[in-house]
């Protein structure tokens, strides 16, 4: 499959807000602006670009505690972000959610989720609707390496392949569940190993690799909305910050070498350097497109400062759905 | 909605008056289906959904590998997406299996995405002790969710209710909990064809009393209504009270009733201690203190876990006997 | 490994003792004697006869709610078996449990249980145990095709061979989970092929055969006991009769021809032929064993049959652990 | 057993106190072990396990898989084959994850085997909202297990409470459930450094008084206090107890406290509607209705999910101010 133009720098560009949407978000809680904990996907770009490029809105995806950089590539607005990150009444779920349950039903994405595994099971339930209401749209479901040992996972991808659903389980293996690495918490090195299991293909990509990414996801999806079944496809990565925050090297459960060497291979270094060698993003136009992603950052920032907190009386509201919702 | 507005003097079976309730609203309404263990090609343990799969097909009627947290994550993400789901839970024992799903997903869902969310979900289970199937086949564990904010809950003590309450629920936009009670499945009365609902949050006088108020829930209402005749020789004109949602509870009609009779019981099959009986017992106190001549009773299972045992499972479920007991206790030397 | 006489002849009177002892504990059931829901076992008594014989009773094995047999085989007291089974107070339960919970600590026999997948998760608590107190006793985890669609399969699965803990998964593939076919339930034909996703062994074998489960656990005991960690062994059985109470036949889920298929290899049939062959064990001989387990069982049921009902000021016993035990 | 019984006057703050109770107790029994995410190498998100993989080992601190319910049987399984284990669930939102594990199995092993399973099984979670962290990390649901027959379930208030009600829970042969508090691990209090048990199932009255009794759990016993000394110019001389306790609950001690002073109110960060102050109410007006002077009154929190904007959370976090508006309203015109 080789790629537009267009695709490559739509890719990137997605890239590169999530890293400017999460930098400047973690600055706002280290600095106590934003309350709370932010889990950052510094690091982690390519996986959520590489898929979200080939959804549409109608397309769902579950998220996880990790969310911000799956609902910006999703093509969730900034404005609304921030605003809930902030928790004024303007953000995405009135500031009742935050950081942990943004999310939007209109874009398909079905929230990031304070449950680690919870998103598989409810994926399943997006994927059923998909094939039930007999549209070709795909659910695509992001769970970490952590997630994976959570029994829902095992529930719902069994499902997924009993019943053959339109589902692309996507795992983020970045080495790590909070605090624990991989060996230390699973004794197979390669989750997609547990696909067979199930009955559903496994595929591993480089997570570091926006278009090696881009093309794994494309295939599984496609098989997807074909009616072919869900697929496994786990993306090997690297989170750059600490678990909570932006704090990434002199941390107790990894060495900084092993930071060192994963930042190397910064996902965003890596596609503007393959890019560049292709003529398609010269130095300057990434720099641009930086300071772009930036500015609507910033004004992002603006518009969530200036919002509202949400009135006492909402306390009570968005409960339970009256008439109509 | 009394019985005695129903259309037709038919009698169903409590089973067969929620099979047709299911028939019924996934005739009116296509984006209902149900999923569940052997609720397709079983017909389900219970006998609930016999037939539906013949009539709607596999499609609508879906059965699960046993899976609980999978079929409850199926039915939010389902019901998030546009679709009416009911998801069966076989016993409510095994809620414990999926009460992430159930408390911190379904139930908080809207409210965290600041209200843009939609879930008309029911949720379907059996409880109830009385049937030799021991401490994890038995429970009654509705307090559990009556305590849980986006949550409703109702739970029918008959046929009548059973088939008007799960229309009520599966129409709800909200996620609903039906509690059905497996001793009561093969009891008869009067349920209308049509498809009717009964309000939720609209408690039901069962039988209208001056001088004394029992609030039973399930099971328990029919054995406070035998309580009651054995009463009366004790000179108590029992008002025997059906909330039959449990959340939201209809504070209003207990109160009232509570105003006009001075005593007050609570009734229900659960565990005492925690139980949803001491929500009602506070509450009353709180809103009919004045008017109050004896404290609010409790009936409800002793603290222990349900025994297999015939000889002491007897001695766990509460019974009229029970009640009268309890009445004449708290009443003591005040009548 | 060729088996002693001994050791086959002990393998033999172990499924005629299950095979007797349900037969006659569902007769009681339908006649409406023995209260409550009975799940037998008859047409899976080579598994738990070939997997128990090689067990001490310091190792322990948890059960399911099809648990007869594997209390039988790991050499339960068949009068506190039927005392229980007819909730009398000389039960191993005290007539608390009942079928679904009948259970004997001394035997390691950590329970039956009525929460389909419950199992796994307690057996690597015991085998964690059975490390940690650096004791070479194993643990055997006796699961269904049906529960090895729980997320507590998974969890335990991922843990013990994390840990490497002296475990072994026995999987009972009856075909069935309830009244719901494997095809319907999952889309694997053979659940071993979950053990690499965990990076543990995952063995098949006829779990009809007797001999053949007998040899493929040994191994994975043995490995257990080595400190080499878990192992998972299907075997593929069928389960005779329907999944409650004693009638296999005339049922909705399953054709008869299926069941008359797999009664022609009944496992004990089967055996006897193998021992008959090797003039291990003659025909009379056979019958002889029967009717000394039938006797053994007609005592059991005389003497529960007579054993008191526990008093009511039993029935707020046992909940907690007062001074000592 | 009071503050001033302790043999030093060291300080020591909620979770250093949580820390020296497990450091302690590893010592004094080699059968007790601690497993649980992230429990060894980072010593705990909340800092309560800091320094016991150096001391004891990974044999003995064990970090697990996110895998709740694997947990929460890894520790049932090894309390039935004679060892001691502490189970750590993070925060109390996560036990819905577990819940089959601690309801069904944990709380009910021992009945249903006639008795014969012995089960030191600590849990530890961490409960309370106020630290923005929505509504899937902020729940306090201790009226769920308190309705569960076979657990017991404790609640310490300080850093006193949290480190001798910790070695009672793990010297008990039972299964308890520790429920502590985050927004108070970094309050100071005096500790004793020797072990020391605050036996379970006894009271504490807080703060003596004559004619209120604030019966508070947790956090509201500190907000209780603070009530208290607002309520003095209404003339109120306000007794708090803290149960320390929930189940088994000491109704003697609460009771008794009713009986002399006539008005009561229960407060707990939990929802109202179905907490355990539903339970000490229902309670109270049982046991002394004839010594009621005003119905009992009860603090929670709002029936909604956990909001995470701070603006929003400071209303729905129950307080000193909310606990001395509720007296005054129960009160009305009946001082
Ligand atoms: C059920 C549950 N258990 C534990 C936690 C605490 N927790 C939050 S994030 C996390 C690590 C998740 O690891 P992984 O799935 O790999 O995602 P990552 O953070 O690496 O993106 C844990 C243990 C939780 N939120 N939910
Ligand atoms: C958590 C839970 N879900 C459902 C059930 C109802 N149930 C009892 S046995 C059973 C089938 C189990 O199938 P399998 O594991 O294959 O064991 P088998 O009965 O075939 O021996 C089911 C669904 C249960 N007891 N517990
Ligand atoms: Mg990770
Ligand atoms: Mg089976």
């Amino acid at each position: 499959m080789s790629l537009s133009r267009e695709t490559l720098l739509d890719i990137h560009r997605r890239m590169v807000r999530i890293r400017v949407f999460e930098e400047e978000a973690g600055k706002l809680m280290e600095s106590g602006k934003v309350p709370g904990a932010l889990h950052l996907y510094v690091g982690e770009e390519a996986v959520a670009a590489g898929v979200m490029t080939h959804l549409r809105d109608q397309d769902q995806i579950t998220s996880t505690h990790r969310g911000h950089g799956h609902l910006v590539a999703k093509g969730g607005d900034l404005k609304k972000m921030y605003a809930e990150l902030f928790g004024r009444v303007t953000g995405y779920c009135k500031g009742k959610g935050g950081s942990m349950h943004i999310s939007d039903l209109d874009l398909g994405m079905l929230g990031a989720n304070g449950i680690v595994g919870a998103g598989p099971v409810i994926a399943i339930g997006a994927a059923f609707s998909n094939k039930f209401r007999k549209t070709d749209n795909v659910t695509v479901c992001f769970f970490g390496d952590g997630a994976s040992n959570e029994g829902t996972f095992h529930e719902a991808a069994n499902m997924a392949a009993l019943y053959k659903l339109p589902l692309v389980f996507v795992c983020e293996n970045n080495g790590f569940g909070e605090f624990t690495s991989q060996e230390r918490h699973q004794a197979v090195h390669d989750i997609a190993d547990r696909a067979a299991g199930y009955g559903m293909p496994g595929v591993i990509v480089d997570g570091m690799d926006a278009i090696a990414v881009y093309e794994a996801a494309g295939e599984a999806i496609a098989r997807a909305r074909r009616g072919l079944g869900p697929t496994l496809l786990e993306c090997k990565t690297y989170r750059f910050f600490d678990h909570v925050g932006i704090r990434g090297m002199g941390v107790i459960y990894r060495d900084d070498s092993e930071v060192i060497e994963w930042r190397k291979r910064d996902p965003i270094g890596l596609l503007e350097a393959q890019l560049a060698e292709q003529g398609i993003l010269s130095a300057e136009a990434a720099t641009s497109v930086r300071d772009g992603a930036l500015a609507e950052v910033q004004e992002a920032i603006v518009f969530a400062e200036a919002s509202p907190f949400p009135p006492p009386e909402a306390l009570m509201e968005d409960i339970y759905t009256t008439a109509g919702l | 909605m009394t019985a005695s507005e129903a259309t037709t003097p038919r009698q169903l079976t409590y089973v067969a008056a929620v099979g047709e309730a299911f028939a019924q609203l996934m005739r009116e309404d296509q984006t209902v289906f149900i999923c569940g263990e052997d609720v397709g090609l079983y017909g389900s343990v219970f006998g609930v959904t016999r037939g539906l799969l013949a009539e709607f097909g596999p499609d609508r009627v879906v059965d699960t590998p046993i899976s609980e947290s999978g079929i409850m994550g199926m039915g939010l993400g389902a019901a998030a997406t546009g679709l009416r789901p009911i998801v069966d839970i076989m016993f409510m024992d095994f809620m414990g299996v999926c009460m992430d799903e159930v408390v911190n997903q379904v139930a908080k869902m809207k409210y965290m995405f600041g209200g843009k969310a939609r879930l008309p979900l029911t949720i379907h289970t059996m409880a109830g002790a009385g049937t030799s199937m021991a401490a994890q086949h038995s429970q009654s564990l509705e307090a559990w969710f009556c305590h849980v904010p986006g949550l409703k809950v109702v739970m029918p003590s008959g046929p009548y209710e059973a088939k008007g309450l799960m229309v009520a629920a599966v129409r709800d936009d909200n996620p609903v909990l039906v509690i059905n009670t497996k001793t009561l499945l093969g009891m008869r009365s009067e349920v209308p064809e049509a498809l009717y609902e009964i309000p939720l949050g609209k408690a039901n006088i069962v039988r209208p009393g001056t001088n004394f108020t029992i609030v039973a829930i399930g099971r328990m209402v029919g054995e406070s209504l035998k309580a009651a005749e054995q009463l009366v020789d004790d000179g108590l004109d029992v008002e025997v009270i059906d909330p039959r949602t449990l959340q939201p509870f209809d504070t209003e009609t207990v109160v009232a009733s509570v105003r006009k009779t001075h005593r007050a019981l609570i009734a229900h099959e659960a565990v005492r201690f925690g139980g949803i009986g001491a929500e009602f017992a506070a509450q009353i106190q709180e809103e009919a203190f004045d008017y109050l001549d004896a404290p609010v009773g409790r009936v409800g299972a002793p603290f222990s876990p349900v025994p297999f045992s015939p000889a002491l499972e007897k001695e766990y479920v509460p019974n009229a006997d029970r009640i009268v007991a309890e009445v004449r206790r708290i009443l003591g030397n005040r009548v």
